[in-house]
């Protein structure tokens, strides 16, 4: 469809009530009464093109519920916004969605929003108008307050497109450095790794092309990088020459739940185990690189023996995935979460990597990613380290005023950082937010901003999938509900203004995202697909414009290679794996409805939090599916139900993230535990980088028992064929190399 | 004996629907629509068209009195259908091309009444509205219950443009289900549009008769 | 002494005047244990009440149920009452038609019982339904909208089968009771007097109406029998019909049929006992009659026995493993004491009415009856719950033991029953007086032809007195009445 | 209909019964799982949720067993020898099958479940009375029940803005169940039915098939020869019709399979065999 029009006016939602009245054509299925002359309809003032009551369009966007940046489509109709679907033209997820893409609607049409700007008065936050609002943020902010430099800080998430350039524009403006970037869920020692080996933070993987895929904790499917892409690949790489999946990680997630073989590696010795087959392939001579014979010799030390003894994978396992990898070829190994978030993660990592290039996977399945040409636009990627930093500038009162913008520091920081104690202490907080969050409640300044689905916005993915560059356009699927609600853009320009004439001119974020998207290098406007050239109305209609990069190929480097494994004898046996899921993420979304109301895809638990335990370990602490156990860090302890099953670690107890919330509305607030919360300070060593997973803990009988709510009554089939699973070779016999 | 049938009929049509909208019924609404049930089910439907029945069309018998609803503006339909001769379909633009025959956009009445008969007092109503930049709320008058799955725009496409009807005369296709408008001010409910009603249109016209084709 | 003297059901001696003046007395002047019985039914009644209303506001999910077990309680206790329905027939009209004399002081409140726990029987499938409001819907009615029910469905077939042996059971009960009617109408005084007048319907006891009424009440009797039998095959059908494992049995009718003329005569044992003692009608409601019912029972404790050993075996031995398993989940699972229970009550409990001791002492009797319905209702709950519980789909295998809802209408059920049944028997009378005199008549009559046979001891004569006990009475006692 | 019009094609309403199901379909719409490529993430029920206005329940609820998920994801651990799952979890996406010979059909005794020319286990909510004998009957128990009112705990303002005007919602006491979206295939009959031309594969999909990321379910209308879902079961030798599945000897371990086929309700979705790499 050509849009000509402003598009919140085309989007006028018709006349709505709340209960009681219906929409015109709109047979809302309320329970409304049927005698006539009861409900109200409404007619448009002005006929609008494609608005036919009664009938659905689908709008181009993107999904901002998690940094994947995923393109949607949203099905409107009476102006409203009732569902949305992957855009089948984005190359990120090709059509497809996952289920916190899904939920988009219900995060925008979330209950517990928040509708006006409240700004902290004695110890309260107070509803006031927009005027006080923006008068107050003046008077502390604007240029003669008289704040300048590094005193100025912004918190956000993962940013990318124009976002990022404005944030860095304020900040410029005002002089400071402070942006911090902080996700939980991050990849930034897999980056840093890649940009020391490869030359390339994020190198462009081929999953389809691989014939052995082995992931060392990376749980590709559920939360690495771009889970819904990840998917799509997954899945050819499966149908085609039926390659095979080998993970090895202490507690199953979902890419283990589907691997051919899952492997629990004693926690934080993953780099052992690469090194040792590492060493055995050297050993064979299987490697399709030769390496020099230093890295040969610093390996040689990891013997079969020696491997099976730290990680405690026998000795044939280590054999056979090592022959696998030679054998069904080319292979792609892969390293996440559990294996890179320890003190010496960045090594594991890195003798993760080095597989790679002894299998030359380098140029095969590794190869490098099309950045996308202006550098400005280019994502932002969060991570830990600038948590831990913001954590140290809040102890020593390095910031009069902070930004907060998508993300939660107050509930993603272990205790110990003390995080929100010290945000007290910060004169001016401003929260651009739309969920009364536990970092939100502590600003001074609240600053209600439009939802995914009203809010304008571009986004550069950080991870490019496609070998042209993509910029994937946010915009708005429906007029704002609540009236009191603005964009962030929006006000961001408005501080903009104050300090910067250039940008008087921009009425709105939606005016300088015309300009600027029309200005935007030749190497991007140039190779506009569709109709008609102009790059907006292509973008609009699209929700995508593709820029074709030149990319040059990967430079391998190989590094020194020494992993030690990190004996600890304090009186903690046991180690605290913080398992993010699909769903409720780093908790973002604990105040979605249906992401609560979705069991975990492996422990099938709902609405709450639990310990996953290996079945020997629960029978040593004499425990049962439901039974409380305390969980126990040198820096605080959890208590929380059991579930126990064979796809973690004896050494390891897992607890999801996203749970234990105190605030954040009334699907969240007071449900289950968070993990981070009771992790202990400790540092990735090359990178700096929170070492999540590092944090020992001892578990012990809580003596407490309740119902475990989860999904499903007998975990068996007993006999019956609901699922049944054939070898390779049958399938291979029956149905060919397909 | 007219009169009473009439009110029990509409008393059924109103205990149809408000059992039918699956909210819980009260015991005496009970007791008394079973009776009613019986007793109509036993009393002949008497059918009558006052407009001209297009030939391809066996009308579908029913009838039904309420209350006139009232609008915020008095629309003199009579004046624009009979005197005016405004084709149905000018204004409920929406009826050949989607479920709802749809409410005219404000602007398409200022068209004309931008300069034709201001001087009235419900045009200067109307005319304080689109002023004010909002359209009046009307009251919805034919209302089928919510699990009720109807389109005018196959309804229409079937009995006129398939039939090849006169476009100019549609009036007398639409008011099989919507009565005379041409006698009304504002528009009435003249037929039950209840199930029944429906079934036998779509059992007389050759309709579907599979539940799921309207009921969702 | 001999035979007709050993088992004589009821001194013969007995004046008819009396027998009347007893039974009226007995309708006015009860002891006390009736009207605490009464007020402990009324509790029950109400909370039942109570909860019902909660659940038409909140939903059925207030009764506990969930996706596995949509059924549950609900739906065992109304095929409990279904079943305690047959006795009554059992009693009056099988053993009316086969002259066995012993029914006649007993079947009365027989009766009365059938008509009412079929009026229980009767709530439940409304209050199990989720929008009891369009109940009527399963009723094929003539409506503008040209929808019928599903004749397939046998919950159809419930409808019809349960509404017809309601009313025909009642009509039953009604016109057995038309000289009694009669006879208390000349007895009592006041709206008693009147009530009674409308009812017997001017009844004056002579030939012509007598001829009518015995035809009559023959011909309801023989259509009542099939009736009966039918209705519980129909309500075994609700299972039977299924595809679910343990309900898809072909044994089922004559299974539910043996169940429910077993709880039946569990009931009227119950009831006798009570009766006896609320009533002082010793008299009338002898030990003779009570083993005669001891040993009836028996019987079919023990066809049922044996019907549920074929079920057993053949699942066992059939090769349907979803059968298979949840049989031996019955036996095993979580629902296997309650089981046990049932095996318990219903299979080696009534070997108690092997001893005669027990037989003629009512307490005892009293408390093994009340296992046997125990039993017999804890057959209907395992018929329901264990099915459900572990089906095809393991995936939602759940173990459920309903919620306080569903335990207060389930007992407060018996309240109603137990209410309706004591204001019956306070208003008309527990024991047929016309009848009680016929048999007393007839006894009078044996024993004389005993005495004569005494007398001239020989054989021809001795064989004339068996013939003449054969032999029916001549003479209306009926017309003592009037 | 009538109750003549019974008595008149008595034939055809008892050969119905016979061997349940519509005799002259205009579709049959069927479903392919190919649980190799499931990875059992949760997107084809979180589509499900937002299409069919399904209600949340919360916690009390979900745990007396009464959540109303149309489309769940079951996870299995089976036959794990060792300490370790080592062939990970086995996920199973289990939606109502809209079986041929469905068991839920006959037992109804309003007929508010019925199968309609689209080859559909259809459930007519308006006339449902909440017997529950269907879901009784239903061997995978995919009928889910309202056991309470949900409107107003599942909605608060302004979440049921996002409801979908295409269905019901369904009040207390009604029974309702996959539908195979209903409202998405009568549009699509709407629209084609205005093009003028036959409804062609692919314009009608379903959320969940919509939303799979991996592609692992197929919906189409089996006796459409040129459609993907009838390629497949082509391929997979499976055929409509409530009987057990005869596979030529050839090779018999093809991995379609229709869950429950030996209860001969002829369902009308395949499941492809889920293949692990044993050699690992």
């Amino acid at each position: 469809m050509s849009v000509k029009v402003n598009r919140r006016k085309f989007l006028k939602m018709l006349g709505w009530g709340g209960a009681g009245t219906a929409l015109t054509g709109c047979d809302l299925p309320t329970t409304v009464t049927l005698e006539e002359g009861k409900e109200e309809v409404v007619s448009y003032l002005m006929p609008e093109e494609y608005a036919i009551p009664g009938i659905g369009v689908w709008y181009a966007s993107t999904c901002t519920q998690c940094e994947a940046g995923c393109g949607l489509h949203g099905r409107v109709r009476e102006g409203r916004v009732l569902k949305v679907e992957g855009n089948p033209d984005s190359p990120v997820n090709h059509g497809k969605s996952c289920m916190m893409g899904q939920s988009t609607v219900q995060a925008h049409y979330n209950p517990d929003r928040i509708t006006s700007p409240m700004m902290r008065k004695g110890s309260t936050l107070q509803a006031v108008s927009w005027d006080e609002a923006m008068s107050a943020l003046t008077s502390k902010i604007g240029p003669d307050s008289g704040v300048k430099g590094d005193r100025v800080g912004m918190v956000t998430g993962t940013v990318s497109g124009h976002q990022a350039v404005i944030i860095d524009e304020l900040l410029a403006q005002v002089g400071s450095k402070n942006h911090y970037v902080h996700e939980v869920i991050n990849t930034s020692v897999w980056s840093s790794v890649c940009r020391d080996m490869l030359g390339d933070e994020m190198p462009k993987l081929n999953f389809d092309k691989a014939g052995v895929i082995l992931s060392f904790g990376a749980d590709f499917l559920g939360t690495w990088i771009s889970p819904v892409h990840n998917m799509g690949e997954y899945a050819k790489f499966r149908k085609g020459a039926r390659g095979s999946l080998i993970q090895v990680e202490p507690k199953m997630t979902l890419t283990g739940g589907n691997a051919d073989l899952w492997v629990p590696a004693k926690p934080g010795t993953e780099g052992a185990l690469a090194l040792g087959i590492a060493n055995f392939i050297l050993e064979r001579g299987w490697n399709a690189v030769d390496v020099p014979s230093s890295v040969g010799k610093s390996l040689s030390q990891y013997t079969l023996t020696a491997v099976e003894k730290v990680t405690g994978v026998p000795v044939s396992k280590i054999k056979r995935i090592a022959s696998m990898l030679t054998e069904r070829g080319p292979s792609l190994v892969i390293a996440g979460a559990s294996t890179e978030n320890h003190e010496n993660g960045y090594d594991a990592v890195a003798s993760v990597m080095l597989l790679n290039l002894v299998m030359g996977n380098i140029g095969k399945t590794i190869e490098a990613s099309a950045k996308f040409p202006e550098k400005a636009l280019r994502a932002k990627q969060g991570n830990t380290k600038d948590l831990l930093l913001l954590a140290k500038a809040l102890k020593d009162n390095k910031l009069d005023v902070l930004f907060t913008y998508n993300t939660n520091p107050a509930f993603t920081a272990p205790a110990v950082l003390q995080v929100s104690e010290s945000l007290s202490g910060v004169g001016f907080k401003v929260a651009f937010s739309m969920f009364p969050d536990e970092t939100t409640l502590q600003a001074d300044l609240v600053l209600p901003i439009h939802s995914g689905m009203e809010d304008w916005g571009t986004h550069v993915p950080a991870y490019q999938p496609d070998t042209s560059s993509v910029l994937s356009l946010q915009q708005p699927l429906m007029e704002p509900i609540h009236k009191e609600t603005r964009g962030f853009g929006d006000i961001m320009l408005s501080l903009l203004k104050l300090r910067n004439k250039d940008f008087g001119k921009f009425a709105d974020y939606y005016s300088y995202l015309q300009t600027a998207v029309a200005n935007m290098p030749a190497d991007v406007t140039s190779n506009v697909e569709g109709a008609s050239k102009d790059i907006w109305t292509n973008m609009l209609q699209k929700g995508i414009v593709k820029a074709k990069v030149s990319t040059n190929d990967l430079s391998p480097k190989l590094v020194d290679m020494k992993f030690k494994v990190k004996q600890d004898n304090s009186g903690y046996p046991m180690h605290l794996v913080p398992s993010a899921r699909l769903g409720l993420w780093d908790g973002r979304h604990a105040n979605i409805p249906w992401l609560q109301e979705f069991p975990d895809q492996i422990a099938k638990v709902v609405w709450g939090s639990w310990a996953e335990l290996h079945p020997k370990k629960a029978a040593e602490l004499g425990v049962k599916n439901g039974d409380y156990v305390r969980v126990t860090s040198a820096s605080g302890s959890i208590e929380t139900q059991v579930y126990i099953h064979k796809g973690i670690h004896p050494d390891a107890v897992s607890v999801p993230l996203g749970q234990g919330h105190d605030e954040f509305g009334r699907y969240a607030k007071g449900r289950g535990v968070n993990p981070l919360k009771i992790l202990n300070p400790l540092m990735e060593r090359r990178t700096g980088e929170l070492a999540t997973h590092a944090t020992r803990v001892k578990v012990t009988n809580a003596h407490r028992h309740e119902k475990l709510v989860h999904l499903g009554g007998s975990e068996s089939q007993v006999g019956r064929k609901f699922v049944k699973t054939i070898s390779v070779d049958q399938l291979r016999r029956t149905e060919g190399e397909a | 004996m007219q009169v009473e049938r009439r009110t029990l009929l509409r008393k059924l049509v109103c205990s149809l629907r408000g059992r039918m909208r699956m909210k819980t019924v009260t015991i005496k609404q009970l007791l008394s629509f079973s009776v009613l049930a019986f007793v109509v089910s036993i009393l002949p439907a008497k059918s009558y068209a006052e407009l001209p029945v297009p030939a391809h069309i066996t009308p579908p018998v029913g009838e039904h009195e309420s209350p006139v609803v009232p609008q915020p503006i008095e629309f003199p339909h009579d004046r624009h259908v009979k005197d005016m001769k405004i084709n149905c379909m000018y204004c409920h633009t929406y009826a050949r091309r989607s479920k709802v025959a749809g409410i005219p956009p404000t602007s398409k009445c200022m068209g004309c009444h931008k300069v034709i008969a201001t001087d009235k007092p419900r045009i200067q109503k109307l005319t304080e509205y689109w002023e004010k930049g909002e359209s009046p709320k009307w009251l919805k008058v034919h209302d089928v219950p919510d699990y009720v799955h109807f389109t005018h725009e196959k309804h229409i496409r079937k009995f006129v443009f398939d039939a090849k009807f006169p476009v100019e005369d549609v009036q007398q296709v639409c008011g099989l289900c919507h009565g005379e408008v041409q006698g009304m001010t504002v528009a009435e409910k003249k037929k039950p549009l209840n199930m029944g009603f429906c079934q036998r249109c779509h059992e007389a016209n050759g309709g579907p008769g599979d539940c799921w084709a309207c009921h969702k | 002494m001999s035979q007709v003297i050993e088992d004589k059901v009821i001194d013969e001696k007995l004046e008819w005047s009396r027998i009347n003046a007893d039974v009226i007395a007995s309708m006015q002047a009860p002891r006390k244990a009736y009207w605490v019985t009464v007020f402990v039914c009324l509790t029950m009644f109400l909370c039942a009440i109570a909860a019902e209303i909660y659940q038409y506001k909140m939903g059925l999910g207030s009764a506990g149920l969930n996706n596995p077990h949509m059924w549950d309680m609900y739906i065992a206790t109304f095929v409990f009452w279904i079943g305690m329905s047959h006795a009554g027939t059992l009693l009056s009209a099988i053993l009316h038609i086969i002259h066995a004399q012993w029914r006649k002081p007993i079947y009365r409140f027989a009766e009365a019982m059938t008509t009412f726990s079929l009026m229980t029987a009767g709530f439940f499938p409304m209050i199990h339904l989720g929008r009891v409001w369009n109940l009527y819907w399963v009723l094929p009615y003539v409506s503008d909208r040209g929808i019928w029910p599903n004749f397939r469905s046998p919950l159809v077939w419930d409808a019809f089968a349960i509404s017809t042996y309601l009313s025909s059971s009642a009509l039953f009960l009604f016109i057995g009771m038309i000289p009694d009617m009669a006879i208390l109408r000349d007895h009592t005084t006041g709206w008693r007097k009147k009530l009674y007048g409308i009812l017997c319907l001017g009844w004056r006891g002579d030939d012509r109406q007598w001829r009518n009424f015995r035809r009559t009440y023959m011909l309801l009797a023989c259509f009542l029998i099939p009736l009966a039998i039918s209705v519980h095959s129909i309500v075994s059908s609700d299972f039977a019909m299924s595809i679910m494992p343990g309900w898809h049995v072909t044994t089922f009718p004559p299974y539910f049929v043996a169940g429910a003329l077993y709880s039946g005569c569990a009931a009227i044992m119950t009831l006798f006992v009570c009766l006896r003692y609320f009533f002082r009608m010793e008299e009338y409601m002898t030990l003779n009659i009570m083993e005669k019912t001891c040993k009836l029972t028996f019987a079919i404790a023990m066809v049922w026995t044996y019907l549920n050993l074929i079920e057993f075996s053949s699942t066992w031995y059939g090769h349907n493993i979803y059968d298979k398993e949840v049989l031996i989940a019955k036996a095993t699972g979580p629902y296997a004491a309650v089981f046990w229970t049932m095996i318990f009550c219903g299979c080696v409990v009534p070997f108690t009415l092997c001893f005669q001791k027990l037989r003629r002492h009512m307490p005892s009797m009293f408390v093994v009856s009340i296992l046997l319905n125990l039993g017999m209702y804890v057959e209907r709950w395992m018929i329901v719950a264990p099915t459900l519980a572990q089906a095809h789909s393991p995936h939602q295998w759940d173990v459920l033991w309903g919620s306080v809802i569903q335990w207060a209408i389930v007992f407060g059920s018996f309240g109603w029953f137990g209410l309706l049944f004591l204001v019956f028997v306070k208003l008309f009378p527990c024991v047929s007086m016309y009848e009680v005199k016929e048999l007393c008549f007839h006894l009078k009559h044996e024993i004389e032809e005993e005495e004569k046979a005494k007398k001239h001891a020989t054989t021809k004569a001795a064989g004339k007195a068996e013939e003449g006990s054969g032999r029916t009475a001549p003479g209306t006692p009926g017309l003592e009445g009037a | 209909m009538s109750f003549k019009n019974i008595l008149e094609n008595f034939s055809y309403y008892r050969r119905d019964a016979e061997d349940g199901g519509h005799h002259d379909y205009d579709h049959r719409f069927g479903m392919t799982i190919d649980l190799d490529i499931c990875t059992g993430c949760n997107s084809c029920s979180t589509a499900c949720y937002a299409e069919n206005n399904l209600a949340v329940v919360g916690k009390e609820r979900f745990e007396k067993g009464q959540a109303m998920h149309w489309m769940r994801v079951e996870r299995y651990w089976d036959n794990i020898e060792g300490d370790y799952a080592e062939e990970g979890a086995k996920f199973l996406p289990m939606l109502c099958q809209n079986c041929g010979a469905a068991t839920c059909e006959p037992v109804c005794p309003v007929a508010a479940t019925y199968h309609t020319p689209d080859g559909l286990n259809a459930q007519v909510y308006n006339r449902c009375i909440g017997s529950r004998y269907c879901s009784n009957n239903c061997p995978f128990r995919v009928r889910y029940f309202n056991f309470w009112s949900y409107y107003e705990d599942s909605w608060p303002e302004p979440l049921n803005m996002q409801l979908n005007p295409d269905l019901t919602v369904r009040d207390k006491g009604v029974m309702e169940k996959c539908t195979f979206c209903v409202q998405r295939i009568r549009t699509a009959k709407d629209k084609a039915q205005r093009e003028e031309r036959v409804m062609a594969d692919g314009d009608v999909v379903t959320a969940c098939a919509q939303a799979c990321p991996t592609g692992a379910i197929v919906f189409g209308d089996t006796m459409d020869p040129g459609s993907r879902v009838s390629k497949l079961w082509e391929k997979h030798q499976i055929h409509r019709g409530p009987f057990l599945q005869k596979k030529d000897k050839t090779n018999e371990e093809i991995r379609g399979y229709r869950i429950f086929d030996e209860l001969s309700v002829d369902p009308s979705i395949m499941y492809l065999e889920r293949v692990r790499d044993t050699e690992v």
